[in-house]
């Protein structure tokens, strides 16, 4: 296929058109002086001067709630009511780390139980991603062997050539079918604008070694530097929902007399009251615990079962964090310490 | 930044505290928390206007709680909550050993790239901290305009709105809300170690992130600190969705001025004034 | 259902003072609208304002909180606590851009049948005019 | 599902008419949970409640709504029949479908609708309520007085006359208090010593009552029933038992002091009884002023006691009694009237306050009775009297009448003119307040038989001129600037709670107000109670007050204490706050807002007793149940029984239409 | 449209038994008898059940796979759902998502063994299911022995199949209260057991475990002191079974909330052995 080009302000129609269909549309948005992806309508401006959004192209994927049980109360007993199917997805405007979240994420949706909330959208989702054009001190993606232009998660990758325009890549069938049937939005050529600067891999250093991680954390769970990495975390849940592989969840009942709904909502390890029992034991008591479990779920623990990291290296974490935790700084240092061989 | 240094060293080395917590610089324009428990860690402490955390938030940890005594570098903002946390006995002021700064003003904004002065700076009239132990850096310049009211143009333009466009201001902005609780875990004032959203007997507010948990959540957490805020602006900050969440707990600030005449932070002795009334309390809303 | 819609308000009263005055417009046989729900509270040092939240977004179209007048409560001071409760509420209500004109607070003591029976029905009528609060009622629809 | 059972009430047509009570049954019969709902003509008569009986044992019920009156009319009924039934009583509620709702509605339709709903959410409520249990509270079957003027004597009277042991707790050597100090008494004249002597005896003999003077109280702990009271008695220097009080240590005793019993006006000695009635009449040795303890030097008393009683070297006390009740009567102080520059008090020994009159024409007084002014011992020609001199000032001193006044000065013109029967006895006054048995009446005879000349006016000055003292005021009357050449000024100042009494209200844990006069339970329906449990007020205390008011209170605080400690335990609801210890931050804020002390700081310890946390702690023998506490718990770490969050947002959840 | 694996099983209550004063046993059946035909689990399950309205909760099959048509569930009353569950009776709907998690490996590791089962408190609920499922293959197994201990008398649940243990001549029944339990204000008279705690008495029992199976449950505490014991008593670390009982919302290794180090306890576990706990952080 030939390489097709596709400017700002036609993609912006293709959006939403889309969006105007019983497709939903994610794509970046400006709000407050930040950029988040979010569902749009048929006339939301889209916002495409941004590095990195805020938070994660999960939202669209994995809502931070939704239902997954409505149910009816009489004095007969109860009735279940299903949960109408869920609409496809056109998701613009993640980066490679985020596309790749996609991938490892749905390695555990998928694990045994087909969590079909999940998998059933993943599906229906057309990924349209931005390759960097830039990066911060927080990136590190290319530590975890990924690319700022890389195509792992997406179906079409858009590569910037000029302020305005990219040229699309469909690294997918269904990629490539998106792009045939939206043709008229896509060009055959256009000038690439060669003063239009952006990045390649070697920008963003490799800042650890991935695998010294995992068997460090493994021999030493138990050791004090685990209190002096995460000494600063107030155990909020900031990096857990910003994050695009973090995928913990809680499930509630919202009920009236007469009928309810269950619902799944994010949760997160973080938080103190994650793993509280109804007795008050709290097996991760203390702040620390509680980080250190964020961090070896994501580098241990996940790799053991699933094979993969379940962190992309965006750094949204490290961006977001109140406290000024690092991500990359922390396991900068268990990376080191594993060289040292110290605990 | 050398006395704090020092400072910090003497009082370790000399067993007065166990825990220094002050702060370090991560980036140009960017500082956060430090934990210094040897004299030799403390090298990396640094004060500037970039040190906008409230460190507060630290001393109602149970491990900082457990020490013999922490001490803890503060701006004179800062020590307002450290007063209301003894007022309602999360702490002692013998058990916090306050290095108190004098303080210019810091900045606002989101990291890496603040870059406006932090609205409570101006009308701050605490920038020479009360009640420390010592007080390190040099005496803020009188210069500094200084506005002694406690009104704020963002409040007062959200005043302006009628109430359906203040209704549709916040659940817009409400709307954004994640429920990560960075502004609650963030907050020196909350230290519930079961906070009411945690609750579900009665679930009085949803933990999902839709509106109405959204709305209930922003609700409870500024009624909860009504009368006890201390303007630190920790909870705006860290609120990865940008909501201004100040607006909220501003205009409770200025209600308790205005009806209660009481600015919560600065006395030992008072009560939170939700906790006490007067006869002739205003309750011209009251039929 | 498809006929005239009417209001639903829940009144937030405490036992010693709006209960009994209440009880009273019962016994006086004082007409009102039948609108209201009485929730019964020892006083209204109990009413939570959490209630008041609680109860507008669970489909009430209006609240009534009514209590012992000043220096007339059951239990001294209950009532003192509560107005400053509710001083401060109202400032965070009306600053989120809530309806205030759904929540009416009110004193009413064991004497006041007649109060307690008008205050109803200005109120019904009141809420009757500006129609059923939707903007509460759509918080709880679960639209993505 | 919990298993309900619905009563709905026609109340014979009161219901039934406006309400269908039928369909009301019906419906609510298929909300889940409901296994009962039946409707019936009179639930309250003994066949109603045999159905709800008969139906708690059959259909095993684990909570009831009765639908009919208001609860105030049968609440009790019911849940005593519950209770009878096996039901624990706090399991039923009842909803109010008569006075709130078929009573004050006409249309069938809305009404029955509103009953349904009512009932619904008493339903909804029910299947959260938990069983409670009335808290039973042992009673120490003994009491405590503090205050040994005529108040606090004759509330220990009663008691003891109810068969219950009292301790009369007095601060000064003697009980006997104010009222020992005056002449006579407004409206009848009597000699009030006459009347006062005889109860003080029969105080000191009652066998039941223990007078503990120079005594007062340090510290309080406990509750309802279960007070434990710590007494300093401050060191006597005299061995009260051994002591018959013969006098010789008083004659002798070389030191002279101004007595404050006689205001001033006398002397007494080092080693004292206040007056020759004291009781009891064994002196004490003021350490001020004995020149043993100023200069260690005399020692006179104990070298002459016949019995050697004296010894210079008595500690002060503290003795732990344990009480159930206490009644708190202590007194009023005049206003110092130091603050009344414009009436030269201090500065002219001729302006004299009130009580320093009555001692001038008291027959026990310094001078036995012979009125002389103070500087010359000259017989007053003229005497002024000031009244509302601090009272009703609210821009000075105080905004309150001290109520008594007006009678006082009146009796006093009375006596002057009894002693000085060509003198002339002027009254400056705002309005004068005579509103008691027989007070008008005393009044007229003041005015008319007695000569005195009431001007209505405000004195602006006393000054002293040559030997006289000139009041200048203005009669507001005839509007005309008045000025009296007087030979004796006497200022009827404002009665005001006594130094002490703020830190005694705080040690007991019971409220005052801005005056430090003492707060009742209610202004009007609980008059003799504090707003803590088991502690009494009488007299003024509690606010101005005249003598017969101030023994009726006595005598009703007796009654209470009585009515309290003739049961061997007291009971009373289940309804009170509970703390959730595990999420309880002790911040305090229940402990402020609790309008009746009932909760506490309890300490949590570790298994070494190392302190972790503190945590609100609620005595449930004070906590009346008001709930003031809950909402204001961030954390809602206490919960009100009987009115729980839960209960009550499953009365809200009932009306919801969520889904 | 997929399956949706959150969607309960709807449960008729058949029986409520009260156990203790905060310990209730369920009997449930398929409201749907077709979905009870098909459905099966084995020793050492568990599953969520819902208590609509309020949420769901989490605890094992307490019943045998080896008695059909029914599956029992004891729980303590700690929270807003088992609060509800709490207020059921016969013939009210509950929900129930399950069987989850793995299994006692009775075929291939238990038979022909001698079997000892340990427990302390609310946990015989998840041995019970085991128990049954050995007692009703008897003959394919060596010795059993129960040891089971609670606090107070008050404490002990099954007391009828406590009862039924004890009188059958194949089993080694020892059960013990904590000191002070046997008070008569528990509701105890002339207690025929042992006095002392769960480990000690385990020490004292002679039971010779050398080539046995142990399955122990109790609180972390007992498990802590007791598997040291069963070791001296010659058990090997991988035969000894354990349940684990994490906080979990979704049972199907989703939700994150039992993950401790590389196991998700539903997925995982709850079956244990020593030697797998041995390996795992401490944080259960």
């Amino acid at each position: 296929m030939a390489e097709l080009i596709i400017n700002r302000d036609k993609l912006t129609q293709l959006l939403h058109e889309i969006a105007g269909g019983e497709t939903e549309v994610f794509a970046p948005v400006l709000k407050e002086e930040a950029t988040y992806i979010t569902k749009i309508s048929q006339d939301t401006p889209i916002h495409y001067d941004f590095f990195i959004s805020v938070n994660s192209v999960k939202e669209a994927i994995f809502p931070r709630y939704e239902p997954i049980l409505k149910y009816k109360i009489d004095q007969e007993g109860v009735k279940l009511e299903d949960i109408p199917p869920m609409k496809p997805i056109v998701l613009f405007g993640g980066h490679p780390c985020d596309a790749a979240s996609l991938m490892v994420m749905e390695k555990l949706f998928g694990w045994d139980y087909n969590d079909h909330f999940y998998q059933d959208r993943r599906n229906k989702t057309i990924v349209i991603t931005l390759a960097c054009n830039e990066f911060d001190k927080d990136c590190f993606c290319t530590s975890l062997g990924y690319s700022p232009h890389g195509e792992v998660g997406s179906d079409i990758v858009l590569e910037s050539i000029s302020k305005e325009a990219w040229k699309a890549k469909a690294v997918t069938d269904r990629g490539k079918e998106f792009i045939e049937k939206h043709n008229t939005y896509f060009a055959a050529s256009d000038k690439p604008d060669a003063s239009f600067k952006t990045i390649g891999d070697k920008d963003i250093p490799v800042g650890f070694d991935k695998d010294a991680v995992k068997p460090w954390i493994k021999e030493n769970f138990e050791s004090e530097e685990w209190q002096k990495l995460t000494s600063k975390c107030w155990s909020c849940a900031a990096c857990t929902y910003v994050c695009p592989t973090c995928h913990c969840f809680d499930i509630t009942d919202d009920a009236s007399m007469w009928s309810g709904l269950r619902t799944k909502n994010w949760d997160a390890c973080t938080m103190p009251i994650f793993t509280l029992h109804a007795s008050q034991h709290n097996p991760r008591e203390a702040y620390y615990q509680r980080y250190r479990q964020r961090i070896a779920h994501k580098y241990s623990y996940y790799v053991d079962l699933f094979k993969v990291i379940s962190c992309t290296g965006c750094g949204r974490c490290s961006r977001v964090c109140g406290a000024g935790m690092n991500i990359l700084e922390i396991l900068t240092r268990i990376s080191s310490l594993a060289k040292k061989g110290g605990k | 930044m050398k006395e704090i240094i020092e400072k910090a060293k003497e009082l370790l080395s000399q067993g007065t505290v166990d825990l220094v917590i002050g702060y370090e610089q991560c980036g140009d324009k960017q500082c956060r928390p430090l934990f210094v428990q040897k004299p030799e860690e403390a090298d990396k402490l640094v004060f500037n206007e970039f040190c906008v955390h409230n460190l507060a938030t630290y001393l109602t940890r149970p491990e900082v709680k457990q020490t013999k005594r922490v001490a803890i570098v503060a701006k004179g903002c800062d020590i307002r909550a450290i007063v209301n946390l003894i007022i309602e006995n999360q702490s002692t002021r013998e058990h916090v050993y306050i290095i108190g700064m004098n303080c210019p003003g810091v900045v606002s904004g989101k990291a890496p790239n603040p870059t406006k002065p932090h609205t409570k700076c101006q009308t701050c009239k605490v920038r020479t901290p009360q009640m420390s132990d010592v007080t390190l850096g040099p005496t803020p310049p009188e210069s500094i305009p200084m506005d002694k009211t406690i009104t704020h143009p963002d409040v007062e333009e959200l005043k302006k709105k009628t109430r359906e466009e203040k209704w549709a201001f916040w659940r817009e902005q409400l709307s954004k809300c994640i429920r990560c609780y960075a502004c609650r875990q963030a907050c020196p004032m909350c230290y519930c170690n079961r906070c009411i959203v945690d609750l579900n007997t009665p679930q009085w507010i949803d933990t999902r992130s839709n509106l109405r948990g959204n709305l209930d959540w922003n609700i409870v957490r500024a009624y909860h600190l009504s009368g006890r805020c201390i303007d630190c602006g920790e909870c705006e900050r860290v609120c990865p969705a940008n909501i201004p969440l100040m607006l909220l707990n501003r205009t409770l600030q200025e209600e308790v001025k205005e009806k209660f005449d009481f600015e919560s932070g600065y006395d030992l002795e008072a009560c939170p004034p939700l906790t006490v009334f007067e006869k002739d309390d205003h309750e011209n809303f009251i039929r | 259902m498809e006929e005239k819609w009417e209001p639903t308000i829940i009144a937030f009263v405490c036992n010693w003072c709006t209960y009994a005055g209440a009880d009273l417009a019962g016994t006086s046989r004082f007409k009102y609208a039948p609108n209201v729900r009485i929730i019964k509270t020892p006083c209204t040092g109990r009413i939570d304002p959490m209630f008041i939240l609680s109860a507008l977004e669970r489909g009430a179209d209006g609240v009534i909180v009514s209590g012992c007048h000043p220096n007339d409560c059951h239990y001294n001071e209950g009532n003192f606590n509560a107005r400053r409760k509710y001083i401060m509420f109202r400032a965070l209500l009306t600053q989120l851009g809530v309806d205030l004109d759904r929540v009416t607070f009110a004193w009413c003591s064991a004497s006041e049948g007649i109060k307690f029976a008008g205050l109803v029905t200005e109120v019904t009528d009141r809420i009757r005019k500006m129609g059923p609060y939707t903007e509460f009622k759509q918080l709880n629809q679960d639209a993505r | 599902m919990a298993k309900i059972g619905v009563f709905v009430c026609w109340c014979g047509s009161n219901i039934a008419e406006t309400v269908d009570v039928k369909r009301a049954a019906e419906t609510i019969a298929k909300i889940p949970g409901v296994v009962y709902s039946v409707d019936y003509k009179y639930m309250c008569s003994d066949p109603g409640q045999d159905m709800v009986k008969n139906a708690i044992k059959e259909y095993n019920l684990t909570g009831v709504v009765v639908a009919s009156c208001s609860p105030r009319m049968h609440e009790k009924t019911f849940r005593k029949a519950a209770s009878e039934a096996g039901l624990n009583p706090y399991m039923l509620e009842m909803a109010n479908i008569r006075e709130h709702c078929s009573w004050v509605h006409d249309n069938k339709e809305e009404a029955t609708q509103k009953a349904i709903d009512l009932i619904r959410m008493m339903v909804e409520k029910v299947k959260r309520n938990k069983p409670l249990q009335n808290i039973k509270i042992p009673v120490t079957k003994k009491a405590l007085v503090i205050g040994g003027g005529v108040t606090g004597i004759q509330a220990a009277l009663d008691i003891a006359a109810g068969g219950i042991p009292v301790i009369l707790l007095e601060r000064e050597p003697s009980i006997g208090g104010h009222m020992s100090m005056l002449d006579e008494t407004f409206p009848t004249l009597d000699c009030s010593q006459c009347i006062l002597t005889p109860k003080m005896v029969e105080v000191a003999q009652n066998p039941l009552v223990t007078i503990m003077t120079y005594s007062e109280l340090e510290k309080l702990e406990g509750f309802i029933g279960n007070f434990k009271a710590t007494i300093k008695k401050k060191a006597r220097h005299v061995n009260v038992e051994e002591c018959t009080g013969c006098g010789t240590c008083w004659t002798k005793c070389p030191t002279k002091v101004t007595s404050e019993f006689e205001q001033g006006l006398g002397i007494r000695k080092a080693i004292y009884i206040p007056f020759p009635q004291a009781i009891p009449s064994r002196p004490v040795i003021d350490e001020a002023n004995c020149m043993k303890f100023t200069q260690n030097r005399c020692g006179i008393c104990a070298k002459i006691c016949p019995k050697q009683c004296i010894s210079y070297d008595d500690k002060e006390e503290f003795i732990e009694i344990e009480v159930g009740s206490i009644v708190v009567a202590t007194g009023y102080d005049l206003m110092p009237t130091s603050a009344f520059g414009e009436y030269g008090y201090g500065k002219y020994p001729d302006v004299v306050t009130s009580l320093q009159f009555e001692r001038m024409v008291c027959a026990s007084g310094p001078t036995l009775g012979d009125l002389q002014r103070p500087s010359d011992k000259k017989k007053p020609k003229t005497v002024v009297f000031i009244q509302c001199v601090g009272s009703r000032d609210p821009e000075h001193h105080k905004a309150y009448c001290s109520k008594i006044c007006c009678m006082y000065t009146a009796k006093q013109t009375m006596l002057y003119r009894h002693k000085v029967h060509d003198g002339n006895a002027y009254v400056f006054y705002i309005d004068i307040r005579s509103n008691g048995k027989n007070y008008e009446e005393f009044l007229r005879r003041a005015q008319e038989e007695n000569k005195a000349q009431y001007i209505r006016g405000r004195v602006s000055m006393v000054y002293q001129d040559g030997p006289d003292l000139v009041v200048e005021g203005a009669d507001t009357l005839t509007n005309s600037q008045v000025r009296i050449r007087a030979d004796l000024v006497v200022l009827a100042t404002a009665m005001v709670s006594p130094i002490g009494v703020k830190e005694l209200a705080q040690k007991l844990g019971i409220g005052y107000d801005q005056h430090g006069f003492l707060t009742e339970a209610h202004p009007k329906l609980r008059p003799v109670e504090s707003a803590t449990a088991g502690i009494f007020l009488a007299g003024c205390a509690i606010s101005p007050r005249d003598i017969p008011d101030s023994v009726s209170e006595a005598s009703g605080a007796a009654a209470k204490v009585l009515g309290m400690l003739s049961k061997d335990e007291l009971e009373k609801e289940g309804v009170v706050a509970i703390v959730r210890e595990c999420s309880c931050t002790g911040c305090q804020n229940c402990i402020r807002v609790c309008p009746f002390t009932a909760i506490a700081l309890k300490d949590i310890r570790d298994k070494a007793g190392n302190l972790i946390r503190q945590v609100a702690n609620v005595n449930p023998g004070l906590c009346t149940g008001c709930g003031t506490c809950t909402p204001t718990c961030p954390s809602r770490s206490i919960d009100l029984q009987g009115f729980t969050d839960e209960e009550i947002f499953a009365e809200i959840n009932a009306m919801a239409e969520l889904h | 449209m997929s399956e949706n694996i959150y969607k309960p099983y709807l449960m008729k209550v058949a029986e409520v038994r009260d156990e203790t004063p905060d310990i209730k046993t369920l009997k449930l059946e398929f409201q749907n008898p077709a979905e009870g035909e098909t459905f099966s689990f084995k020793a050492g399950q568990f599953g969520l059940y819902s208590a609509f309205g309020a949420g769901e909760s989490t605890f094992c099959i307490a019943s045998a796979p080896t008695r059909k048509g029914y599956i029992e569930c004891t729980f303590r009353v700690a929270g807003r759902v088992t609060s509800q569950l709490r207020d059921v009776n016969p013939g009210d709907t509950i929900g129930f998502r399950g069987p989850y998690g793995n299994t006692f490996p009775i075929e291939e590791k238990f038979f022909g063994k001698s079997i000892t089962f340990v427990a302390g408190g609310i946990a015989l609920p998840p041995v019970r299911c085991v128990i049954w499922n050995v007692l009703d293959l008897r003959d394919k197994f060596k010795d059993i022995n129960i040891v089971y201990g609670a606090k107070t008398y008050q404490d002990l649940v099954y007391k009828d199949e406590l009862q039924q243990w004890q009188d059958a001549k194949d089993i080694n029944l020892i059960k013990t209260l904590d000191p002070g339990g046997d008070k008569a204000e528990y509701g105890c008279n002339n207690w025929d057991g042992k006095m002392g705690f769960v480990p000690t008495v385990l020490k004292e029992s002679g039971i010779n475990g050398k080539g046995g199976i142990a399955v122990l449950c109790g609180p972390p505490i007992m498990i802590k002191l007791s598997l040291p014991v069963l070791v001296e008593l010659g058990f090997a670390k991988e035969d000894i079974y354990t349940t684990l009982e994490n906080k979990m919302k979704c049972g199907l290794g989703k939700c994150g909330r039992c993950n401790v180090g590389s196991f998700y306890v539903c997925k995982h576990g709850p079956v244990l052995t020593a030697a797998d706990l041995a390996t795992m952080p401490d944080e259960f």
